[in-house]
């Protein structure tokens, strides 16, 4: 009982530290304002999370980092969601997760930003790929890497480990495209760039980025739904407040359900994976987490559009830029289609059930 | 006969008092009555109750001085997690669950007296005379009234839906003790015994062709003063205080989870286990399931705190009714042709999409129909207006 | 313009003569009565259904029938399904389709009730199977026969063709199920059962009963909900009509929208029964409108059960007569699942879709 | 310049003019406009626009004593089809479709002379300012006022989601010119010259990044009272009657037709045609949509048999404006990480799934949300009360 009250607090200061960053109640201007810029996001920030220790978060303490839980991170990560903050944490945690110690100090400091590459076609979770390090050198392609353009180096899964290269390395060609949060995505092509070869498999990282996502993911729907709420609160149609219609009174419930349930699924899939060291169990919490997050992010910020009516389809009105985020996010490290089918595959089914 | 008192299990290790209760099921548990797909008459549950009256285990939340096993939130939730395991079908509990309760809370000295050695003995089988034909959800607009008659209150009305009422000899029962006070203060809460004359009561056979419900008529019955528990006209609060535990019961992944078991055996029966279309479906319901059940724990982790729950706990109660119909829906779409059966298939009982289907209908209307959850959370947790 | 007035006229004049039987405002006593005996239907009903010419609605005037067309017989189906008519016109009318005229006129006459039995599997639309007539015999067994217990002879598919079997033959063995309706089903067991060859195909037959059965579900789901529109109007809840609450009146409308989807499906289908002979068109449109209806008929009568609240759950009030009909029909003749599968198979899609 | 006077393409038989519809566009529009994935400007339409006005076909609906086509409803309804068909972009149609048929029925004689042959030379574009900030769907609750200054009306107030507001010279306007009255009788109908002093327009993005819409505020903009239509006050009936053809528009099946024709090729990229859970869900849209089209085609018989539109159209609107949602959700699932691209797939603008999806989002907001849509299914259809 007591480790429970501890573990409360701890989880109280992580989400309190994240409101340096990210204020529940903070306006939304620095997020328009790095929109479509390059590289998305503001390297003073991402300096300040990185003094607050956050991208070594999940790293041990005898590595540099803070050694802290899964579950501490995902309070992070849901409280930056809510501030649909741009820097790129998340990548960058999953990064740190699977770096020696040689190259983390400038990651963990926030000097140096790596991001990993690890995905070679839409629509998979598997980090099977064709991407070879041969002498030193990088051969393959690798797409959606997430915030690309402010890399500094990328941390690319290839046959049997990973590599570290260099932005700049010759043969690296990045090409960015837009997303709809304001952030980017790079395609790297890889011919002959110069690279060391990294030790280790990225997939208990990956499982830990894509429950990272979903919490994100549940920070913003929170907050999406929060305004809203406020929303329907204070609109006024037909002489009356909008949200004495008992039609979006009921709509507005059933969001707080799907609410209620992505909160259930995220927190029991971090504390699944603060407690089980059993692979499949670790897998299929993830998978259940993501994949509800995902649905449910998109019904919630979906429904919040429609609630806010005109105003809503307005990119002025700022219940759209969570869902676009979500948009982004929804079916980045897997889709809840994929997620389910994973959880399927690797969850077997006990009579308990 | 008078029934046991049991040790105390408090002293035990939670895994131990688990342990002895998976036993004492396996042991005592009629087998032919695991999981059964409808509410079990009296006649045939009347072994069970007696074992568990025998054992002092009849009435888990009771203090120990009334005969209960006293035991602590998180005892009791072992318990009732043990008992839904192993597919142990409600008992006619209504004089455990609610009728005790309300005695030790409200009830004379006289009255706990009277009644609680009865219900621990299974001597009185009591059923609940709330609902109304005319009031539905809206509950509090009851019109069956009791009439001060010298020492007696004289009853006409109806009451509807009233459990297993045939299978009863007491019911407790809300009447409208005062026309002229707003429709919450006028009501009272009294006991009566089911033998009385001007009693009649009525089957109402369901859909799923079940009469586990009655209509329950009063007509000029008599019943002494000192049968009203509490004050008069104060009945409203105890009665809501006694629906309390029925909110995170209604949200309890049980029904969902029994109506997943047999979508299972029916997809292996109807051989679409490797239909793609059909996995996909059947493991977002499964999702659905693992959530609510994650969701659950959550509510449950607040009682066994010993916290009180938020309206928010109706969340449960939507959730959990929905699936338990929608996984119903996806069965009678694999069963094909079979949906349209009266009896289950092939004579298997667990096998009987259609019966099922039938049997979550009413899971969205009773308890406060989803409705009404949804316009509690829309008001008392969200504080939209109005 | 002319000929679309005449037909408007027809099919007025066929839904006029479907009150004698199953009056829109009638109630539902006789249905009730009828419930869960043996044959589940009444013979003397059926003799004036078959004195207004109904079995033979579809048989040409050549071969004693009225000759009219599918619209007019899915109007007729759809009243009768209004009033939840329990006598077999669905089956007998696919016997009759199939007859050759020297059985025809006691089919016709309602002396003699021929059901088809084609059936040998659960969840099929298809014709296949393993039931054969070698030298006069039957060999086979047939599943989910309609109202069989009300049936004077059984039209079996057969390798190659049909034969006609009388229920009391030797060889010949039924067992009945009773249906959630108040109807059966029969299990047709045949093992050396003296049959007599026909000639022909009972696919088109098939196809037409249906899309007839399309026709049943709406009038079903058109009176259940006019039944529950009625209980909106009246019921009342803290001190208002219930009918009155936003919730119910969007639930009600999204009800009516199945209901319009399902007529344009059920009418567009019969229309173009009536005037193509192309025979993928054909079956797409019946598989169209099954799909439809069976989904729609589910949707609609369901949600009835929950707009009527605790009565609705009662075998006492009608409106669970309603859906009982539907839980019953929705997968005869093919669920809503199998019809798409069929539709997706059947219908070539074009560039002006 | 002054348009061309079509021939009375009514004496043609249906197919023939069909035919001659045909050829005229293959002919005449141009190809890289076809099927656009947004509203165009009027720098982008104005050569087909032209080409029309040439033809004499611009105003198939207005009688042709004033320069319109003067087709029946049967011929209209083939123009449209064939329009659709080829994927011709609406144009900046305001003045055709709103003003023209306003004046023609309730303008002056003046009014019509002076109006109505500019809207055929495509001199004058109009758009429409009937929205508010403040209103949204309760429409008639608009603040804009006008004040009468001697001969002048003076106007103060701002209008929302004028479309192309930014590309038109002429607005037409709802007004409140008496504040005193019940709100939907203090209403007027003025015209107002785009180039008033006074008037600005500040373009609205929307979430796909589109600038169709503006914001035009007033702020003293003075009009000589010859620019009322109708009489003062009575500006809302007139104004409900032409928003009557947008009943259903707003259903037909166009829009979820080429969202689903998108979704086929974006399957075929994405590689999915063959998942049986896809193929299963695309073909529950297909009937979707087919059934739509058989529900429009019910409303275009009435159309074309010159009966008035009841309030049923409203569940074309609510069903087709959904569907169009539901289509480009399959979408964005399959399209993956391409969902969150901020512009097509490879430089394809026919495979945009994000942006399509954002498209979709306003479908069930304008032209009366389908809240108020369901609101008037239950009112005016089902006679529900309240």
């Amino acid at each position: 009982m007591e480790a429970a009250e501890d573990r409360g607090e701890s989880l109280r200061m992580i989400r309190d530290s994240a409101a340096a960053v990210a204020p529940r109640e903070g306006d939304l201007k620095r997020i328009r304002a790095l929109r479509f810029t390059d590289p998305g996001f503001d390297r003073t920030v991402w300096r300040e999370m990185s003094e607050m220790g956050w991208p070594g978060l999940r790293v041990s303490e005898d590595k540099g980092g803070s050694g802290l839980g899964v579950s501490e991170f995902c309070a992070l990560c849901e409280e930056l969601g809510a501030g649909l903050v741009p820097e790129p944490l998340i990548p960058v945690a999953m990064a740190a997760n699977l770096l020696p110690a040689e190259h983390l100090t400038p990651v963990l400091s926030g000097e140096r930003i790596v991001i990993p590459a690890w995905q070679e076609r839409a629509s998979t979770f598997d980090l099977a790929g064709t991407t070879e390090l041969r002498g030193g050198k990088l051969h393959g392609k690798k797409l959606f890497v997430p915030m690309a353009s402010g890399a500094d180096a990328f941390l690319v899964t290839v046959k049997g480990g990973l590599a570290l290269v260099a932005r700049d390395a010759p043969g690296l060609s990045l090409e960015i495209d837009r997303t709809q949060d304001g952030g980017n995505f790079g395609t790297l092509r890889l011919d002959g760039a110069p690279a060391e070869a990294i030790a280790g498999d990225a997939e208990q990282a990956l499982d830990e980025a894509a429950l990272a996502t979903s919490a994100y993911i549940l920070g913003v729907m929170d907050r999406a739904f929060a305004m809203t709420l406020d929303y329907l609160k204070t609109r006024q149609q037909f002489g009356r407040v909008i949200g004495s219609f008992q039609a979006l009174q009921h709509r507005a419930a059933d969001l707080k359900i799907q609410l209620a349930l992505t909160r259930a699924s995220v927190e029991s899939a971090a504390a699944t994976l603060d407690s089980s060291s059993v692979p499949a169990i670790r897998r299929a919490a993830v998978s259940r987490a993501k994949a509800r997050a995902s649905d449910a992010g998109m019904i919630v910020t979906r429904q919040c559009i429609q609630l806010s009516g005109g105003i809503g389809y307005t990119d002025e009105y700022d219940v759209g830029l969570f869902l676009r985020k979500v948009m982004v996010l929804s079916n980045l490290y897997g889709s809840a289609a994929l997620h389910r089918a994973r959880f399927a595959a690797v969850s077997p089914e006990t009579d308990d059930e | 006969m008078s029934a046991a008192i049991a040790p105390d299990y408090n002293e035990l290790d939670d895994d131990e008092f688990r342990a002895v209760v998976r036993r004492f099921v396996a042991e005592n548990y009629p087998p032919e009555l695991r999981y059964p797909p409808k509410r079990l008459h009296w006649a045939e549950n009347k072994v069970w109750y007696m074992k568990l009256a025998e054992k002092g285990w009849l009435c888990p939340g009771w203090p120990r001085e009334f005969g209960g096993m006293g035991l602590s939130s998180i005892k009791q939730v072992i318990l009732t997690e043990e008992f839904e395991r192993y597919g142990v079908a409600r008992t006619n509990d209504h004089g455990i669950v609610m009728v005790g309760p309300l005695l030790i809370e409200h009830g004379t000295e006289e009255q706990r007296r009277r009644f609680l050695p009865k219900i621990l003995s299974g001597e009185n089988i009591w059923c609940q005379g709330y609902s109304e034909p005319n009031a539905g959800s809206d509950l509090a607009s009851l019109r069956t009234e009791a009439v001060l008659d010298g020492d007696e209150y004289v009853i006409n009305g109806q009451k509807t839906w009233t459990t297993l009422a045939m299978d009863a000899n007491w019911i407790f029962l809300l009447v409208r003790t005062d026309k002229q006070a707003k429709k919450q203060e006028g009501i009272s809460f009294l006991l009566v015994p089911m033998d009385s004359p001007g009693i009649s009561v009525k089957p109402i056979i369901t859909l799923d062709m079940h009469d586990e419900f009655c209509e329950t008529f009063f007509d000029n019955v008599r019943v002494p003063k000192a049968n009203l528990v509490g004050q008069p006209n104060k009945g409203w609060t105890m009665a809501k205080a006694l629906l309390g535990h029925e909110r995170i019961y209604l949200g309890s992944p049980k029904l969902s989870g029994y109506a997943f078991s047999r979508l299972k055996l029916l997809a292996e029966r109807m051989g679409v286990w490797d239909d793609p279309v059909f996995q996909s479906r059947y493991t977002q319901l499964r999702l659905d399931l693992t959530d609510l059940r994650a969701l659950y724990q959550h509510y449950v982790d607040i009682v066994r705190r010993g916290e009180t729950l938020g309206p928010d706990v109706s969340m449960l109660k939507v959730w959990q009714t929905e699936l338990f119909q929608r996984i119903t829906d996806l069965s009678i779409e694999i069963a094909g042709e079979n949906t349209a059966l009266l009896e289950p298939m092939e004579g298997n009982r667990e096998l009987n999409p259609a019966g099922l289907y039938l049997q979550a209908r009413p899971a969205t209307i009773y308890g406060g129909s989803n409705e009404i959850q949804r316009n509690i959370l829309a008001k008392n947790v969200l504080a939209l207006p109005g």
